[in-house]
This record gives structure tokens, C-alpha cells and sequence, in this order.
């Protein structure tokens, strides 16, 4: 065990897989003498070398179109996108190509990539630094959205991701990269892709959160003093609406959060599936709280757009009192 | 020194086998033993025979959208030819000889146009990758995979097919750079068929050559005549040599022409002469690899139509097999998606035919969950 | 008046557009002079000429972004994108700069470009012929996306989109591109973005479509034999909720139908909508009759992915049973 | 003729005025008048004093991330005093001094680094773009910006700025293509500075020079040296009036280098070695033009001392603007969303403080509703 921040977890499973698989090797821009600008693949190169720690040109859809050969090649390439605000380069090599080679060919070729890209925003920084795309990946069939909200997790997942045999975008939200630190195995563990976390029981509530928003709901549950349900989905896609319906049914009232845009959002996919499955059981409409259907604005305004425990409180209380 | 010279460069034109039949010995001697130069005009034969039938039987409505071949055969054959069965072949879609010289069983290509997934299930010691549909795509795919033999050890390369409309995609620039700076062993071989759908190539290029696209790259790179074969022999050799030697990838513009129509949904009457049309049926590919053989008493008329009649015979086969598949069934759009398809794409899978998608029976109350 | 298919409308609007306000003009790939592979732009060049009519290198990327480099320059570019699939390579200037500019700059800089794309499914066409990603620019604030029905709603939607301050994106559904006629006035005329329009009246449940699935939504309507009031959006973003839930309210039953894939599809959006706003009215859980979550497939199979009458027949009747 | 060639090129490379102070009269005489010449460099001490109480602000916590300018402002000085007002300039984030020299307000710059979208509400009359984030994006701008220039019969131009790593991107071929072959008046300044973050140079382009990237489209292109200001002024006049004349674009690569760290995030000791700063902090452009000043009795200490404390002062004062600005109100992320604001958005800006976003008040029960 060791005390780490989610910068190290990630950093800890990028080591041990690249030591126990041939296979594994990272790819991006400046991930390697400089350890990548959040420092996540930090010693990595000196550790496995150039071969192993590929520095690239400054091209995202190249870094994604090349990892999709190396990966159809027999590799299981770790590319790192350096904000999630420029995977739009890479868009159509990830939809147009990675989500739809094995289909194509009908099993015949496949893309075991995992492509890890910080997201979010909260930490002050520039324009396209702040965003928060993983509806976009998750309505494009043939991928899975995976993020993380805490050290334990963020290892667990990611060894799981480098093991998948199909493209996973691995999100991580950076404004928790080094918020804090939590007991990690060092020994291999993996987290399921695809499983959803309770994060605390409750009967009066449920709320389904992932990435840094989970901190936020974490904190308006405890402010509000309900006994609410929290749910980490961890995975975006496949959706664990098991577990989630689950807890709505037995709660009756469901909030979830996510800095992303309102419309289109996760949130509206969770909002129609509960309803779906749960229209008995809701005793108030399913309530979003999430980022404004507006561009991320520049840093002065990025906390007013953001979800916080505050706005969070209100659609407790506003679910609670429907 | 207030003007100094800090980059100079030519490219050369390599032509062995001219339109007329004239050969030019220097170069081209011993460079295809003549019994391969018979067996790759067989091989065309075969190829313009597919081509012509694939033709009608999208005319016939009994396939969809297909690109005419017709031309551009020396290109992706000469290539396939020189070219080792461990070393990747990446190709967009008028590359049929290439594919089938390296052992891609024809009816796959009718599959793939006759709207089939089945027809990319390719055989993966054949190493070849699907058709590519987006256009400039491909290429970064030839470099990962060449990539992944070197990463591996292996003396494996790849080689990749585009045409000159390609060549305007950002990925094309980026796949090109990728290979000439991390040292990738990739042969980029473009085909400039003088036409992209409608669009001719000065609009996609206004340099004088498609082959200077390389030297933003310092990359080799050379043109030939890509409607001869000995000339297109000559340079993927040239280029395979290289790249197994020192992991440098090479550039290689193919002059060619699209005889036909873009693909069966285009008329190219519409915006290109019949006068250049012609020009080019004087030149293409087949006609000056039948008189070289001729002149070298390794071809004659009866020798032509046996094969002819046994080209039809070996097409009217594909076309039954093709034809004879059992149809998809509906569900097989779920089975690949995924190494195991997750929970909820079962119950989409589960009910496709019997629910509206919307209403999966696990959407139904619980029986302990009582009606309001 | 004239009789006209949904092609022609559109080309009619682009002729009298560019007819009357010089700073339109024309480009995309196999525009000119072979008038789009579509004809949509058939004759153009002729009347117009090569300085406005414009074909262009093919690169999807160069062509939006050299357009929003025409818009903000004071022009109003309509560019096509060959087909949807086609977009790709495109995402990142409409997402990055088409959309964010006016906000970026504060107003200083706008983009009032119209991005053509012909979308969906239907017509046995290849692979990345065939999608719908409009989900994926609702998501992306600052854009608007059409899609429209008929050939009149195309020829007005189409004037609004070129005269729209703001960037369209204008999917025209290839599938009934000349699948029929429809009486379309010569003069000018508009139809507004962001209204949607009631097809049919109806008591007994409210349907939501867009696209060509209007037609199919009509086909089951009429073999069901209710009284089913039928919504086109016309427009997507921004979404005219107030039409929907208006409806709803009236019927409290809903169903939603469109071509993309199910999950984070408008659907999701349209039914959590439903729910915020109607959540009392509700007799039924809002269905969505959708793709499946899976690559569309390649086409001997592709009428077996899109929702048609028969599926769509299937949510009515469980939708009225419910 | 079996081998022919097709294609012949070299490329220049122009110093004028070198690091020791030694000027080219061939080249430079007359190319800038003296009182420009001291007007540049006044500029110049400007900008670096700037830059310094940026990189300090964003130290002391009253920034966010700042990228420094220091040892690059010889580029886009030199380009922006050569280019009409009325020609357009598309820039990155290092070319503060050309876009002060342009008239833009220098609290504009800070506005954008602390996080206020107000940095980038320009004048329009200034023909500036906002610095761009999304690293080899704007290039397509510049071209969309001449070509609606062209498009109206204006002889106006466009230049756009960039660095080395910058040409990676695909969208910088898509650029380079669209204006070579629709014949766009627009000048490609590559501001070569040796690093993309930690990323050297030949890892971007392992050709020996990124000036030949521009061979790819035919299109004009030089090297220059890019601390020296008058062969920047040299090689944009000229491009310049070639757009001018032709409508044709041209490529400039200025060999520079970025004294500082890439931006206030970044640490480069851990990737470049001290000895190569040092060789280069001897080489940047503003000792050189300081020495070719003195030599020419156009300046000294006393007017160095009396500029610097101007410079001081300028800085203070727009600092001080710069961080009075009152706050923006949070509604304004709605208020340039649209020209006029959908009303779904204008129920999340009227409600954003009040409700919770989900539980906009129209969604509760209307009075007619009854509760189940
Ligand atoms: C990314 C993308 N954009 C547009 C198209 C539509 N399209 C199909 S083929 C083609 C022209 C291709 O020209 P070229 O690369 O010269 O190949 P050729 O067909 O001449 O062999 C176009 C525009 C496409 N398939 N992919
Ligand atoms: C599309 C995109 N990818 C990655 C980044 C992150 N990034 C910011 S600056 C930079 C390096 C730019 O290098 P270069 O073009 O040489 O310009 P320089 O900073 O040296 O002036 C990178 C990778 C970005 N801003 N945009
Ligand atoms: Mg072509
Ligand atoms: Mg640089």
C-alpha cells in the first residue's frame, strides 16, 4: 500500500503494465523526457527508453491514427492526448476507425488502444483546457468511456483499459490529480469496466456523479444532511444502469451531476433511462445539474459554470421537496 | 554570407515500359523474369474481367456503388508483386490487382460492395487491411502497422495506397511526417489518376509534381509512369530495399488514369473530355505489357482468348459464390462490436425484433412495484 | 409555385440567395462543375461562376476552417460536406472555432457560415454513408443544427440558415432527397430556426421525429389507426420544447423516434425534457425508437438498424398498453 | 528517356544584420529608415518589459499561465511593421510585439491570460484575431480572411504566425494546400524556435529545413534568420508584394529561439541544456539591433535608462487597467452565445443563481396539473 495522488496511481499502472507486457507503449506529445506536462508518465522513458516512451510530433490525429495500426499490428499502444480540448484533431481517426474496426471486419482486426486524456475543468487554465467531451465519445458505438475519480480507481480502471481488447478513452479529471491522496495497492489490482461504485448508501435519494464532480456531490450530500445514495458510475460506457436503476427504485428520486453541457449531456441519457426503468417507482422528476449549455467560459467565470456543492444543494432540496 | 543555399533537390521520372511497346533495356533488363511478366498479364486479365463484372452487376442492381479499376492496374500490382506476404498492404479502393495477387479471394470484394461486412473478414496472415472509404485516412494506419513490426524486430514494411485527391487530407501530411521523423519503414504509393471524383488534380496539388508533397519531409521520392508496370516494379524495389535497409519510408507518385467513371453513382462525361479519355486508353497499362510479351514471342491471340475464357470462367465462379452467401443474420450487427458485448447491447440485441427498442421488457414495472 | 423535390428546393434556395445578396457564396468538394455529387449545387457554377462557386481541395478540415475564415471576414460561406461521415476530419474547427468565436471574441468576431451535409440511411449507399451525428453538434454550444422534412421546410429552413448570423449546420436526409414532391412557392419565404411544426393533431399520444423518419413516423400513425398528434422538430438545436411539452401536457404519453444510435441520441434529451416538464402529465414512460447502440452496419443490413413502421407501430401500441 | 527530372529547386536563407553587430549594406541599405530603426527597438524594450511583468504576474498569482515572448520579437515586429493595417494578422501566443506595433491595446493580452474573454473583443479595424489556443488551427483562418478579401476585389493580404511544432498539424497542410492552389494572398510565418514544449525540432520535421515544407504545394519560401529584424523585413516585404501582385502566398521559416520556458507551466531545464539558452541569449534580436543603433550614433545608455523607465511606467499603467477591470457578471458566459439568445438559454441565464439548472421554475407543475 501507499498513500498516492491520482497523478501517481495513474502513473504506478502505466509502470507495471509496461513491465509485465512487451506490448504496452506510450505515445504522445512531450510524454517523454519531460514526463508529460501534467508529469503523468513522469520516469517513464528513462525507466523503459525511447522505444517504449514515444515523444510525437505535435498531431493528435496522427498520435491516434498511427496508435490505431500499432494497435491493429498487435500492440496495445497508451496514447495520451494532452487536454481533452484537442482530441478534436483526433475525432475521425477514434470514431471513423478505432470504435469501428473490429465491426468492420467483423472480428478480423481490432484496436486494443487506450487513449488517456485529462478533462475538466477547475484548475484556472487556458482556453480548450477546460472541457468535458465524454458524451460526444460515449453516443459513438464501438468505444468505452471510462473516468475515474479517485487514486484507487484511476489504477484499478486503467490496467483494465490497457487489457481491453477494444478502444477505451480513458478521461482524467485533472482537477484532481493532486487534490488528494489515497491508500493504493502496489501489487496489481483491477477495477471492471463497466461497474458503477456505490460511494455511500442512502434511502432518501440517489445521486449519480462521476469524474471530479463526485467531490462536489460529496459534499452537498453531507452540507444537506439527507441520507442520499451516491453513485460513482466510474464508467461511462457500458452504463451500469443495473446499478443505478437499482438504487432509484429503491429511492424514488434521483439528481445527477456533470460539468459537461445540460443538453445531450450523460446526464440526459441517465435521466431517460431511469425513467424508463423506474416510471413507477419516481416520486419526482430525475433532476440534472450540470455544466450551462454554453461554451466552457474562460477562467474568471469557470466556477459559475461549474456544478458545485451549492447547486447541488438546491436540486436536493428541490427533488426532496417535489 | 547574407543569401546562402540551405536546401537543394530534383526529383526524377523513372518510364521503362513506354505506350508503344519501346523498353528500355538499361534499366528494365532482368527486372521481371519473363515467365512473371506473363503471369502478371494473366493476372490483369483477371482483373479487368472482375472489373467489367462487378461493373454490370451493379448496373444490374444486383450490388451497390463500385469504383471502376480500369487503368490502374500496374500500379498496386507492380507493388503486390515485389512486395513480401508479411509486408502490409493498405489500400483505399481501386487496388483489386494488388490484393488479388497477394491472395485475397475475389469474392471478398464483391461482399464489401455488395454491403456485406464479411467481405473485410480477411485472412490476417494475408496482411492486408479493409478497403478504406475515408478518403486520406488509411495511411497512418500503413505507419502504425510498419511501426509495430519494427517495434517488434521484424524486417516487416508496409506499403500504402491513396490517390492524388488524398494527398489534400491533413492526415496525409501528418502520416508522412510521422513515418519520416520517427523513422517508420512505409512506402507511400500515390496514384495520380489526373482526377479526384470531378476535381482535377492542380486543384488538389498546383506544384508540378504530386512527388514534392514528400520533400517537406526529406523523404525519398521519386514519379514513374504507373501505367508501366516495369517502371512500378523498379520503384517499390528501389523503395522496399531502402526501407529494410535503414527503416526510411519512401514517397512514390504513379502517373496514371481512371478510365471510367468515378464509381457507378458518377459520370465523368460530365466534366471530362472524351479526347483525354482516349488518349489514355492508348496508354494504359495493358496494351504495352501485351506487346512487350508479344515481341518477345511470350504472347499471342489464341494464348489471349484461352485466357480470356478462363478469366469469365473464374469471375462467373466469385460472382456465384458471392451471390450464394447466406444472408447476414440481424443480429450479427452486435456480435462484433465488442470482444463481449456489454449488458445493455445484449437487451438491444435480445428484443431487436420483438419490442420497439424503446420498451426492453426490463423497462416493465417489477412485479413488486405497484401501479400508481 | 412549383412541384418540387426536396433536392431541388434546396437549390433553389441557394440560387436566389446567392441572387440577391453578393457575399454568398459556394464550396466543397465536387460543387462546380459536376454540381455536387448529390446535384444539389447543379447549375450553379454556370450561372455563377468559379469565384463563387468554388471546388474545393479534399480536405474537410480546409474547407470549414478557410470558411470560417470567409465568415469572419464578412462573407457568408455555404460550404457541403460530401456526406455526414465525411465530418469527421471537420469536428474540430466547427467545435473549436465555428462554434466558439462569437464568444470568444465577445461578438468581435462572428461566423455566419451554413455547413451543408447530406445524412442518415436508406439508400444501400458504402460504409460512412449512412449516419446521423446530429446529437454530437447539439452537444457543442454555439452551433444551430437543421434538419429539415419536406422540400419546403427545406427551401425556408435553408434561407434562415444562410442568412443566420450564427453557424448552421444544415443535414439535408439524403433518403428522401427525390423520394417525393411537394408544391414549393418561387418567391422568397423563411421558416424560422428553432420552431418545430405540428404534422398532424393528435389526443391520444405525442411522437417526436425529424428527418426522414417523419415519413415512416406518418406510416405508422396511419396503420395504427389513432389519433397520434406527429411533432417534426425541423430544427434541433435550439430545441423547441415548448411545442413538445404543450403536446405532451395535452396527451401525456410520448413516443420519440430517430435514425442515430440510441444512447446520448436527441432522444435522450427529448425524454428527459419530457419528463422535467411533464412529470405529472406522464401516463407512460417516454419511448425512444432509435439505432441501435452499435456501428451502423454496412447495407444488406442496414434496414434492419433503422426504426421503420413496424418498430415504430411496436412503441405505439406498448406505449398505449402501458 | 527512362530517368528524366521533374522537378528542381533550392531554397535561400537571408541574414542581414548577424549577431556581432555585422550588417549587409547589399541587402540592408535603406530597408529600414533610422528613426524606424529606433522606433523598433523602443518597441522592442517595450514588449520586454511587458513580458517580464506578465511572467511576473502569473509568479506572484495575479495571472494564470503565460506563455513568454522573450527572444522572439524580432518575427512578428518585423512582419507587422511591414503589413498594411488593413491586412489581416492571425496569430499564436508569442507575437505580442507585432500585435502591440498593430495598435492593439496591450491590456488585452493580459485580460486573455487572466481568464476574460474581454482579451479578445478587438477593434476590427485593427485586423486581428484572437491569440490562438488550438495549436496549428488559425492558418486555415488567415486564408478564409485574404480570400474574402480577394473574394471583394480588395488587395488586402493575410500573414499568420506559428511555431515550428505548429507544422504538424494537419490542418497546417490543409492551409498551405488551400492557399497555393486557390491562389490565396497569404504569408505562412513559421516561427522556428527549436522546441514545441519539450519536443525538439527534428522530431517535428527531420527535414534540414521546415522552409521546404512549402515545396510540397510549389509555393514561394525562404529561410531566415529570425532574430535579425531586418532580414525578417526583407522576406515580408517581398512576400508581401508578391501577394500583392500575384495573389499568391508565401512561406517564411525565421530561425529563432524561445529564451524562456514554453509557458509559466513548464520547466526546460528539464529537457534543454543550459549552453544552448547561452549561445542563444548571445544571439537574440535585440542586442544586435541595440549594437547596429550605437554604431550609428542612434542611441545610447542614456536613451536606453530614460526608454526603459518609459517602459516601466506604460507597463505599470496597463497592468494597473488591465487588473481594475471590474469583474465579468456570470451571465455573460450566455450573452455571446448567439446574436440573440435561444430561449432555453435565456431560461438557464435567468435562473442560474436561483435554481439548481435542473429545476428550471417552467418545469414545475402548471396550475392546471393536477398531482398524481
Ligand atoms: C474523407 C472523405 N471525404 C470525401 C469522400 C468522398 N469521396 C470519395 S472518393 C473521392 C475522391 C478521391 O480522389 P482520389 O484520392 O484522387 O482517389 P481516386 O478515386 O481518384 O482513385 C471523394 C471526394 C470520402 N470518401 N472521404
Ligand atoms: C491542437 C493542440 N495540441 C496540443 C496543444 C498543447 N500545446 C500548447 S503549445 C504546444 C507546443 C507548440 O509548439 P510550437 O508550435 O513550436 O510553438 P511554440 O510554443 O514553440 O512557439 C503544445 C503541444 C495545443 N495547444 N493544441
Ligand atoms: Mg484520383
Ligand atoms: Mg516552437
Amino acid at each position: 500500500m501507499a498513500n498516492l495522488t491520482l497523478v501517481q496511481a495513474i502513473n504506478l499502472a502505466l509502470i507495471q503494465e509496461m513491465e509485465q507486457d512487451d506490448r504496452v507503449l506510450v505515445l504522445g506529445e512531450d510524454v517523454g523526457i519531460n514526463g508529460g506536462v501534467f508529469r503523468v508518465t513522469e520516469g517513464l522513458h528513462k525507466r523503459f527508453g525511447g522505444h517504449r516512451v514515444v515523444d510525437s510530433p505535435l498531431a493528435e490525429s496522427g498520435i491516434i491514427g498511427t496508435a490505431v495500426g500499432l494497435a491493429m499490428g498487435g500492440l496495445r499502444p497508451v496514447a495520451e492526448i494532452q487536454f481533452e480540448g484537442f482530441l478534436g484533431p483526433a475525432y475521425d481517426q477514434i470514431c471513423t476507425h478505432a470504435a469501428r474496426m473490429r465491426t468492420r471486419t467483423r472480428g478480423g482486426l481490432t484496436v486494443p488502444l487506450t487513449v488517456r486524456v485529462p478533462v475538466g475543468g477547475g484548475i484556472h487554465a487556458p482556453e480548450l483546457h477546460s472541457d468535458s467531451p465524454e458524451a460526444i465519445y460515449t453516443h459513438t458505438p464501438g468505444l468505452k468511456v471510462v473516468m475515474p475519480s479517485s487514486p484507487y480507481d484511476a489504477k484499478g480502471l486503467l490496467v483494465s483499459a490497457i487489457r481491453d481488447p477494444d478502444p477505451v478513452i480513458f478521461f482524467e479529471p485533472k482537477r484532481i490529480y493532486r487534490a488528494f491522496r489515497e491508500e493504493v495497492p502496489e501489487d496489481e489490482y483491477t477495477v471492471p469496466i463497466g461497474e458503477a461504485r456505490i460511494v455511500r448508501e442512502g434511502s432518501e435519494m440517489t445521486m449519480v456523479s462521476w469524474g471530479a464532480s463526485v467531490i462536489h456531490c460529496m459534499n452537498a450530500i453531507e452540507a444537506s444532511g439527507r441520507d442520499i445514495e451516491l453513485i460513482d458510475l466510474r464508467t461511462i460506457c457500458p452504463l451500469d444502469i443495473d446499478t443505478v436503476v437499482t438504487s432509484v427504485r429503491k429511492t424514488a428520486r434521483a439528481v445527477i451531476v456533470h460539468e459537461a453541457p445540460l443538453t445531450c449531456g450523460i446526464g440526459s441519457e441517465l435521466s431517460a433511462r431511469i425513467m424508463e426503468h423506474c416510471f413507477l417507482d419516481l416520486e419526482s422528476p430525475v433532476q440534472r445539474v450540470a455544466g450551462f449549455d454554453v461554451i466552457m467560459p474562460y477562467y474568471k467565470l469557470e466556477l459559475d459554470y461549474l456544478p458545485d456543492a451549492d447547486r447541488i444543494g438546491k436540486a436536493i432540496e428541490e427533488t426532496a421537496a417535489y | 554570407m547574407p543569401i546562402s543555399s540551405v536546401f537543394e533537390t530534383k526529383i526524377e521520372r523513372i518510364s521503362i515500359l513506354d505506350h508503344d511497346g519501346s523498353f528500355d533495356e538499361s534499366l528494365g533488363k532482368g527486372l521481371i523474369p519473363d515467365q512473371d511478366a506473363v503471369a502478371l498479364y494473366r493476372h490483369m486479365m483477371l482483373c479487368r474481367q472482375f472489373d467489367e463484372i462487378a461493373f454490370k452487376l451493379q448496373r444490374s442492381g444486383r450490388m451497390g456503388t463500385y469504383p471502376e479499376n480500369r487503368g490502374q492496374e500496374a500500379t498496386s500490382l507492380g507493388a503486390a508483386y515485389v512486395l513480401e506476404k508479411s509486408d502490409w498492404l493498405v489500400t483505399c479502393y481501386r487496388e483489386n490487382a494488388g490484393l488479388f495477387w497477394r491472395g485475397l479471394p475475389m469474392e471478398k470484394i464483391l461482399l464489401h460492395w455488395m454491403g456485406d461486412e464479411r467481405g473485410n473478414q480477411i485472412d490476417p496472415d494475408l496482411h492486408i487491411t479493409p478497403l478504406a472509404i475515408p478518403i486520406g485516412t488509411q495511411m497512418l494506419h500503413a505507419v502504425g502497422l510498419a511501426w509495430a513490426d519494427k517495434y517488434r524486430g521484424e524486417k516487416s514494411i508496409s506499403c500504402t495506397f491513396f490517390g492524388d485527391g488524398a494527398t489534400s487530407e491533413g492526415d496525409f501530411h501528418e502520416a508522412m511526417n510521422f513515418a519520416a521523423n520517427l523513422e517508420i519503414p512505409t512506402i507511400f504509393f500515390c496514384q495520380n489518376n489526373g482526377w479526384a471524383i470531378s476535381v482535377p488534380t492542380k486543384l488538389q496539388c498546383s506544384a508540378p509534381t504530386i512527388a514534392q508533397r514528400a520533400l517537406a519531409y526529406g523523404m525519398r521520392t521519386i514519379q514513374v509512369d504507373g501505367n508501366d508496370i516495369f517502371a512500378v516494379v523498379k520503384a517499390v524495389r528501389d523503395a522496399a530495399d531502402h526501407a529494410r535497409k535503414t527503416s526510411q519510408p519512401s514517397f512514390i507518385e504513379a502517373t496514371t488514369y481512371r478510365l471510367g467513371d468515378h464509381t457507378t453513382a458518377d459520370d465523368a462525361r460530365r466534366y471530362r473530355d472524351s479526347d483525354e479519355v482516349e488518349k489514355w486508353n492508348q496508354q494504359e497499362p495493358m496494351i504495352r505489357l501485351r506487346k512487350y510479351l508479344e515481341q518477345r514471342d511470350l504472347w499471342d491471340e489464341s494464348r489471349q482468348s484461352e485466357m480470356l475464357a478462363k478469366a469469365e470462367k473464374v469471375v462467373a465462379e466469385v460472382v456465384k459464390n458471392a451471390e450464394e452467401i447466406e444472408d447476414p443474420i440481424q443480429t450479427d450487427m452486435f456480435d462484433s462490436m465488442y470482444a463481449s458485448i456489454p449488458e445493455n447491447l445484449k437487451a438491444q440485441r435480445r428484443t431487436m425484433r420483438t419490442t420497439s427498442l424503446g420498451q426492453d421488457p426490463s423497462q416493465l414495472p417489477t412485479p413488486n412495484t405497484a401501479r400508481a
